[in-house]
This record gives C-alpha cells, structure tokens and sequence, in this order.
C-alpha cells in the first residue's frame, strides 16, 4: 500500500493529542485537582492552539545540535583561556551577577513549569509546558557551564547557589519567583509564560547578550543567545495561554488582566538590575537601558497590546510609570549597590569621566541633573581614601524587596513611600504598584522573607556584619566584595595584561 | 501598524535565511547588531521554506529555524512550508 | 481580598511582628533630598529609645558621611512620621510619641538639598 | 620575560564552585557534578503554595520515605540536559533510519494480517499507557526537592513521552497512514477488557499523592513487568509468528529500558539503603503495587504471549528488587 503523507499538524495532533484519554476509574478532578481555584473557566481544552509542532524526535535531534555547538564554543573558550579577553575585567561582575542572581530563577522556571506540565488538564498545553521545562533546566545548566570557567579565575562566582537562599538582593529575584510558584497553575503561565517571557526577557538576552559580545564575552554569548533560541517557542507559548484563557470565557478576562498588572510590576522592578548592567557594567557600550527599553517594550509591547485590544485587554496598570523611570532606574540601582558595595558578592565602582559623559549623552534629561553630582561626590571621596560606604541596613519593599531607592516620576529627588496598614500592622512600599500587589492578597506578602528584618531577627548568622556576611552568606570578606580598585579581580587582571599594579600606580604617582 | 520582527543568530546558516526573507518579504529592514540579525517587517514576516532550501542548495525543514532563532515577536503560524509572523488588528 | 488557594483559608504567617525583633522594632528613617543614601535605612532599637537618642546616636550614624549632616539646624528640621507632619519631643520615647514597629519618620532640612542642591 | 610571568598568573584560583569542592573535593569537577548537586533552593521561603499551604515550595515532607541528604543520590548515567539530549538524538537517528527503512520496504505488508492486528491489539495502545508514565514522571519531578534526582524524572518523563509517539508512529506504519490502528488501539485502551486493569491502574497511580510511591508504582513494578512483557517477550512471540520485522521498530524502547533502568535502580537503591524505615516504606509500596500490576496485566500476558508470560515477569521484577535490596 502506499502511505499517505501526513502534515505536521496532522502528526503532531496524532502523536500528542491523540494520546490523552477521557478517564473513567478515576474522576477529573482527582487527577486534575488544581484547575479550578484560581476563578479561570475552561470550558474546552480541545480549543487549544499548539504554538509550535514539536515531537520529541525533532526536539532531541535540535536540542542535541545545539547543545553539541554550545559546548564545543566552551571548551575552546576555556581552552583558550578566553578569560583574558573580555574588554575589561569590571565586566565579569555583571556576569557574576548574573549567575547568582538569574540562573537559580532558571532552576525555577524549571520547576514551575514542571508543576503545570503535570497540573493542566489539557494535554497539548501540558506537553507544551513539558518542553519549556526541560529547556528552562537547560538554561540553568548550560550558564552554570560557561561560568564555571570564570569561576577558575575571579571571585564571587564560587557559592551562587548557597547565596541564592540568603543574601540581600537575591531576595528579589527568588521572591519574584516564589511567588510565581506559589501561584496557582494558570497564574504562573500568566505571570512567567506571558509577563515574563513574552513581555520582558527580551531585555534581559537580547540586548545584553549583544552586549557580552561586543564586550568579548564568548561563553555569555554563547549560552545566552543558544537559550534565546528556546526563548522563541516558549515566548509563543505564553502567547498562546494568553489568548486561550481570553478566548474559553469572559469571567477570565479581569482575572488576566490583574495577573497582567501584578507581573508585568513585579517584573519591571526586577528588571532594574539588568538595567544596572547594560549601563554601568558593560564597558563597551552596544545601547542604553533607555534605548532597550524603548525597543524591547515600547514597540515590542505595544504591538502585543493592541494585537490583544480585541479581547479586551489593556496595557498593564503603572505601563506609564515604568516608562518615566526607564530614564532613572539603572542609575538608581547602580546607586543602590554602590552603597552597599561591600555587602554585595560582585565588584562596584564609579564610572570613568568617559563612560559618564557616554551616559550625559544617553540621558540627556536625567544624569547630569541628578545623578552625575553625587556620583562625582563619591568619586571624590574614593580619591581621598574615603570611598563612600553606606554603614547601615537599607529599608526594603515588602512585594519586591529592593531598598527604597525609587523616586517620585514627578519629583525625582524625593523618594516614594506607601503604607498599607493589615491586620494590625504597617507594611511599606517602593511603589502604587507594590502596594496594589500586597492590598490584594496580603495574606501571602506578609509572609516575605526580608533580608534586613532577617539580620535584624537574628535568624542571618549573628549580629555582627561579618557573622552576617562571611559565615552566613559566605561571601569572602575583602576579596569579593568591595569596589572593583583594589580588589585581587582587578590584580589578576593587571597582572595577566602586564599593566600596572595598584601599588606601581601609587609609586609612581608619589 | 505594528512590526513583526525575528532576530537570529549572525552565522553563515542564517545568512542564507535572511536572504531568502529578503526575497519573500520586500519591504523587510534588515539590521546588524553585533553578533545577531534582525529583521522586522509592518504587519507580518514570512519564511518560506523552497526560498531557503533554493538559497542554501539543499533541503531545509523549517524546525530547523530554532536553532539560529534569537527571538521573534508575532503571532506564529508555523506548518511545513512556511514559517509566518502577524499581528492582528 | 481573600489569597485565592485550595483550602478554604490561606494564612500567611506574620513574619516581621514585632515579638520576633528580641525586644527591638523595626525604624525607618528617610533624609530627603540626600539620595547619597540610596534609601531611607532601617534600625532596629527598643521601643522606649529617646528620641534624642535617636537623632545624636542612631541618626548622626546613618548620614554623618554628608557634607550637609553638619550644617543641620536640628531646631529647623521638619519631621514626618509615617507621611503626617511631626513634632517630636526629644526626652520623649518612640512609643510614646507613636512611632511604632516599622514606622517611616522623615526628616527635611530646608535649605540643605543634597549635593549642589541635586537632592542627593 | 614577560610570558614566563603570564603562564604563572593563569593558574586558577579554584578548581570549581564551592557547592561541588564541599561534595567531591577541592579537584576540578564534572560537568555533571556542577549542574547537578546542590542547586535546588532549600530554606528561606517567601510564600506557602496556594495549591498546598501546608507544605513549604521545596519540601521533604512531600514523600514518606526520608534521606538526611537527597543529594547523595547519583544517576549513574551523569545524564545533565547536555548529555542527555545527545544521547537520546543518537538513539533517535538509528530509530528514523530503522522506521524510514521499514516504511520503504513495505515490510507492514509483508506482516501476516494476525500478527499486524496482534500488534496493534497488544503494544499500539500502550502510547496511552506511556503519557500516564510522562505525567507520572513530570509529577514526581515537580514534587522532588534535589536535582540531581529531580532531573532524572524529568528526563524520564519526556522520554515516556517520546515512546508513546513511537508506538503511535508503529500504529501509523501498520496502517499506512490511514490512523486506523491508532483508533482501534485507542477503543482497545477505553473498553478491550484485557486493557481495563492497567488503564484502571494508571488512573489509580495518577491520582496518588506521595511522589516517591509514584516512582515506585510507575517505574519500578509496572515498568518492569510491562517492558518485560512487551519488549522482550511478546517481541519473541511475534518472531515466532512470522513478525521479526517488528523488532526494528521497538529498538528504541528496549535501548531505552536498559539506560534508564541503571538510573531507576540506582534511585531505588540508594533509597532503600538510607534507613530501615525507607526499606519498609518501600516494601510496603511495592507489595501493594506487585500484587495490583500482576492482576490487572495477567489478561494482557495471556493474550500477548500465554500463559507463563506473566511468572517470567514476576520473575524480572524480583531479581530486580533483590539487586535493590528489597
């Protein structure tokens, strides 16, 4: 006989949808029994749009082209001690960064869609999330490779994961996706399916990668824009889940769009650390925060927006305030952590008279206004020994759980405060959009672990700074902390470049 | 209108790819940025399958796109001859 | 609003009260117009602390580093607590004067506007 | 001199992260060390589960049986997501050549029509058997709380996932792409009385809460009965009955068996190897389960193979739990 040929939508639908079975032994909701919680009807799943027709023989035989192509690039880069050949070592930190405080949320996604490629009734769906998860474990796993070899050579890469569970600012990354996680199933595709990887990951790997590689970094350009490439389908994915819950009733859409409010806020606040590195941690310079922020969500997001206007849907509630603050939040977050520099696992500095002048160029309407004065004040200070050091413990936000250091769009220099009293209690916010988070669900944020109540509980290592920083967070006090100049990063570097050292630059200064 | 837009990869596969939307897509903006391509189109982007496969002188299947893809932005419509991006509105 | 589970109650545990502070509450302390300080800080100190303490000791800690914590006129300071003008009296406790576990008290010093008057 | 002075100051600092040096030694460490130990958060939660506020995000209790540290386990395999999609596109090429050559040689054709109906009556429908397993695995990955146990789950689950489209390719190469076979399997799956224990018994593990009786359910007694069953010894029968083309397309899933039964009974031996309590725990699991699988899988046996079919399984299942400890 001769075979008909079968389309990819044919097969695919044979060879996933196929499978299921309505269950007869056992009820539904047995097996199911996270559907219904939320408020989110489904009324057919049948209805379901596979975004992209991928069985596992494609998946493999792809996945497995790739990975071959990424590992053989890391190990001629650490062959070739490829180290040596970024632009400048103040760079590494962001990469530091970065495996601290990014891939343990890959490990995350990982879980999360782990847990609702079981949970989801729907099989195309289920599957769908099956694949992001294996792929978010890849992402996790393939970063923890690249920077493993830097690992070998600077410090602050070495205890990612134990600090992940403790230290400050990790806080922020691992709540955002704590709560995710604790979200029921379809709030988690919303808020990391949708939010996070349709409307904002971009901004995290496209424009940054661009800029490891104009900066010399093979092994972040590498594994980033390699797991870009799985970003694609899992962006669709997002897309997808989106439309369908819009589309099964009208009672989701409100549910969506405060999903879409609360995500794309929570987002947008955890953003300020990747808008840190593009604009102070990348010596080379591909574009400002701004000018991503412009690409990747005023036109990007836009389009998405009015593409989901028919079923109405609108662009996220504080859409404006995250707009006006694209001008402030990478020199607000460098703020941050030049601050507290000596409570960080990764290097600060002061930017050089080149790289602020690149950055009075970039923000014409902000940086010499308010930020270039004390940033001169600090340089300043630096020069006369006295590098400035904030001695006390930041108040954080009790949703996203940065130190309150956001200002007023419409008085830049005044910092923004709200107070929601519950249950007895005060609770402070950085934001409308943090507050509005916590005011409809307190019972959940009340819960936060904050770090700086935390040390303050005693529950961090003791009450000495050191107890908190060097045995609890197992940061190596005077080596992976404090500012890039002087640090043994910075030595080594000197060292490997025949530059310099710190003390010839000092004898020859005198 | 909104842009529907594909970045991938800057390798010699993907050269082959951009050619050939080029070719499908004339009102295309190509831009280079370091170490990746993107394009963006008003309204929808299509790659079709015959122009790559015509561009790289052998067989190409579409799945394969995924390995070059940086990111995309568009409604899919994916089957075996063709890859498209749209917005609707 | 009620947090949306599949038990019929979802409790969170209350995990800053003030029991768990060993004594101490929480303070939040902002200096406006000096973002040198990237945010206002935190402190934890016992409920019956002066508020001279607060202001020679605790305060004087936190923001002695700017050129402008020596030109205060603490007698011109303008205090908000928790976003409502404040006049607080310096032999008087916190409690005593309302300010609670993790109360925000703002000081304003006119005329003192951060480095070259940028707010920071 | 200044190479002499370069050569010696790119001598590492270190020779891996911290996490692998307080595991395994301060040595360079494998790839699969790195990827694999400690990476799973384990205190200082934010939130309770909405889906299970009694329960921490990561949390132990979600098992019976206890390890001090789950992360003594080992996949003998040092599968990370790296090598394991490598080796699963290897397995995957042979298997395309072997499915391109059958459908090209017409060798469906040249099947005696019994032995095709016996196929798609015996071993098409358990695709629908092997999406319970994909999301039985994916259960017990999202519920487990150290990757380098939790991965393996995870790519278990996909790999249950994979078979099952390779039993439904089989369906689709018996029948020429009419999907004939795949509809009469699926009526077999729902109605056949010979199917209805093991499709009972799936929906029953579906539904149970604890993730390592999952496992143990799943994985280690109706894995091993079933595979044994069908990918050995009906593979023999329907060589005996004029089918041998039949074993180029059940390759993958017998390869498959023997890679990932290494990682299933490591799991289960460094389990039951922890404590006294795991060992009962599990015995208990796996006396439930047995007595379950071999009733609800003697119809399919007899059918399949006949009569001695279903004690030659009983027979592989308790070699494999002797090797195991139990």
């Amino acid at each position: 006989m001769t075979a008909k040929k079968l389309n990819m939508k044919e097969k695919y639908s044979l060879l996933t949808r196929d499978l299921d079975w309505e269950y007869s032994y056992r009820d539904y909701k047995e097996i199911f029994p996270q559907e219904e919680f939320e408020g989110i009807k489904i009324t057919d799943w049948s209805k379901w749009e596979d975004p992209f027709r991928l069985t596992m023989d494609a998946y493999w035989k792809y996945q497995a082209e790739k990975e071959k192509k990424l590992y053989a690039i890391l190990d001629a880069f650490a062959q070739n001690n490829g180290q040596q050949n970024v632009t400048d070592a103040r760079y590494i930190n962001a990469i530091k960064l970065f495996l601290t405080g990014i891939s343990p949320g890959e490990h995350q996604a990982a879980m999360g869609f782990g847990h609702v490629g079981r949970q989801l009734g729907g099989v195309g769906a289920r599957v769908a999330c099956q694949m992001q998860a294996i792929d978010e474990l890849r992402h996790v796993q393939t970063q923890i490779h690249a920077m493993s070899h830097y690992n070998k050579f600077f410090d602050g890469f070495q205890d990612f994961s134990h600090m992940h569970d403790r230290v400050w600012y990790l806080s922020v990354p691992k709540s955002f996706f704590d709560d995710a996680r604790t979200a029921g199933p379809f709030e988690y595709m919303v808020a990391i399916g949708f939010s996070f990887e349709y409307v904002l990951t971009n901004l995290l790997f496209v424009p940054f990668m661009s800029g490891a590689a104009y900066n010399g970094d093979m092994a972040t350009v590498t594994f980033g824009f390699s797991a870009q490439s799985d970003e694609a389908r899992h962006m669709t994915l997002g897309l997808e889940i989106i439309k369908f819950l819009l589309e099964q009733h009208p009672d989701n859409v409100p549910i969506v769009q405060r999903w879409i409010n609360k995500w794309f806020w929570r987002g947008t606040r955890m953003l300020a650390l990747v808008a840190m590195m593009m604009d102070y941690m990348l010596p080379n310079k591909v574009m400002s925060w701004q000018e991503a922020w412009e690409v990747y969500f005023e036109e990007a997001g836009s389009s998405l927006f009015k593409d989901l206007a028919r079923y109405g849907i609108e662009m996220p509630a504080y859409a404006k305030t995250a707009i006006a603050e694209k001008e402030h939040v990478s020199h607000q977050a460098w703020s941050i952590f030049y601050n507290y520099g000596h409570a960080a696992a990764f290097h600060t500095w002061m930017p050089t008279e080149k790289e602020m002048d690149w950055l009075s160029e970039k923000y014409p309407n902000t940086f010499d206004k308010y930020y270039r004065p004390r940033f001169e004040k600090w340089r300043e200070m630096e020069a006369a020994g006295e590098r400035f050091y904030n001695p006390t413990l930041p108040m954080l936000c009790q949703t996203c759980q940065i130190p309150m250091g956001f200002t007023d769009m419409e008085d830049p220099t005044a910092t923004f405060y709200r107070q929601s009293e519950y249950d007895g209690e005060r609770y402070n916010f950085c934001s409308d959009g943090c507050k509005d988070i916590f005011d409809y669900e307190p019972e959940k944020y009340v819960q936060a672990w904050l770090p700086v109540h935390q040390i303050y509980q005693g529950n961090c290592g003791g009450a000495e700074m050191e107890d908190v920083l060097g045995d609890y967070y197992k940061i190596n006090l005077g080596v992976d902390n404090m500012d890039f100049h002087g640090s043994p990063d910075e030595e080594r570097w000197n060292a490997w470049h025949n530059l310099p050292s710190a003390e010839d630059k000092l004898k020859q200064a005198s | 209108m909104s842009k529907a837009y594909i970045a991938l990869q800057d390798n010699e596969e993907s050269h082959y790819i951009v050619e050939a939307i080029e070719e499908d897509n004339p009102t295309a903006t190509v831009i280079y940025q370091p170490a990746m391509i993107r394009i963006e189109n008003e309204g929808r982007l299509v790659i079709k399958r015959e122009t790559v496969e015509e561009k790289m002188g052998r067989d190409w299947e579409i799945q394969a796109l995924h390995v070059n893809l940086i990111t995309l932005g568009g409604n899919v419509d994916e089957d075996d001859d063709q890859f498209s991006l749209s917005w609707k509105q | 609003m009620t947090v949306a589970a599949i038990t019929p109650e979802y409790i969170g545990e209350r995990r800053d009260r003030v029991e768990n502070f060993h004594g101490n509450q929480i303070v939040y302390v902002g200096w406006d117009r000096h973002l040198m300080f990237c945010s206002p800080v935190a402190f934890a100190l016992p409920p019956e602390t002066l508020f001279s303490t607060l202001v020679d000791d605790v305060i004087s800690g936190a923001f002695s580093q700017h050129p402008d914590f020596a030109e205060i006129d603490w007698g011109k300071v303008q205090w908000h607590l928790n976003d409502q003008p404040f006049a607080p009296e310096r032999d008087k406790s916190l409690i005593e004067q309302g300010v609670d576990h993790k109360s925000i008290i703002r000081m304003a010093t006119p005329g003192l506007n951060g480095i070259e008057g940028s707010g920071s | 001199m200044s190479i002499e002075i370069k050569t010696a100051t790119l001598e590492p600092i270190r020779h891996t992260y911290e996490h692998t040096k307080r595991r395994f030694g301060d040595k360079p460490a494998s790839r699969y060390q790195e990827a694999s130990y400690d990476i799973a958060p384990e205190q200082n939660f934010h939130y309770r589960p909405t889906w299970q506020p009694d329960k921490e995000l990561f949390d132990q209790s979600r098992t019976a049986v206890v390890m001090d540290d789950w992360n003594v386990h080992k996949d003998p395999r040092q599968y990370y997501y790296g090598t394991y999609v490598q080796a699963r596109a290897k397995l995957q090429e042979v298997t395309e050549s072997n499915y391109a050559f059958f459908d090209k040689r017409g060798f469906a054709d040249r099947m005696p029509e019994e032995v095709r109906q016996k196929i798609i009556r015996c071993m098409v429908p358990l695709r629908h058997a092997e999406l319970g397993a994909n999301m039985n695995n994916m259960f017990c990955f999202s519920y487990g709380t150290a990757t380098v146990v939790n991965q393996g789950f995870l790519y278990h689950s996909m790999d249950r996932l994979g078979i099952a489209q390779y039993l439904s390719r089989v369906g689709l190469l018996l029948d020429g792409n009419s999907t004939e076979s795949l509809a009469a399997a699926k009526e077999f799956w729902m109605s056949d009385p010979v199917w209805q224990g093991m499709r009972r018994y799936i929906e029953n593990v579906l539904c149970l809460e604890d993730w390592f009786e999952v496992f143990i359910a799943q994985n280690v007694v109706l894995d091993t009965l079933v595979y044994d069953l069908i990918y050995r010894q009906f593979d023999e029968k329907i060589t005996e009955e004029g089918g041998s083309d039949l074993a180029m397309l059940i390759e993958f899933m017998q390869e498959w068996h023997k890679d990932s039964s290494r990682w299933v009974d490591a799991t289960l031996k460094t389990t039951v190897g922890e404590s006294e309590h795991n060992r009962e725990t599990i015995r208990r699991w796996v006396a439930d389960w047995q007595e379950k699988a071999v009733a609800d899988l003697a119809p399919l046996a007899e059918i399949a193979v006949g009569d001695d079919a279903m004690n030659a399984c009983v027979e592989v299942l308790n070699k494999r739990l002797a090797k195991a400890g139990l």
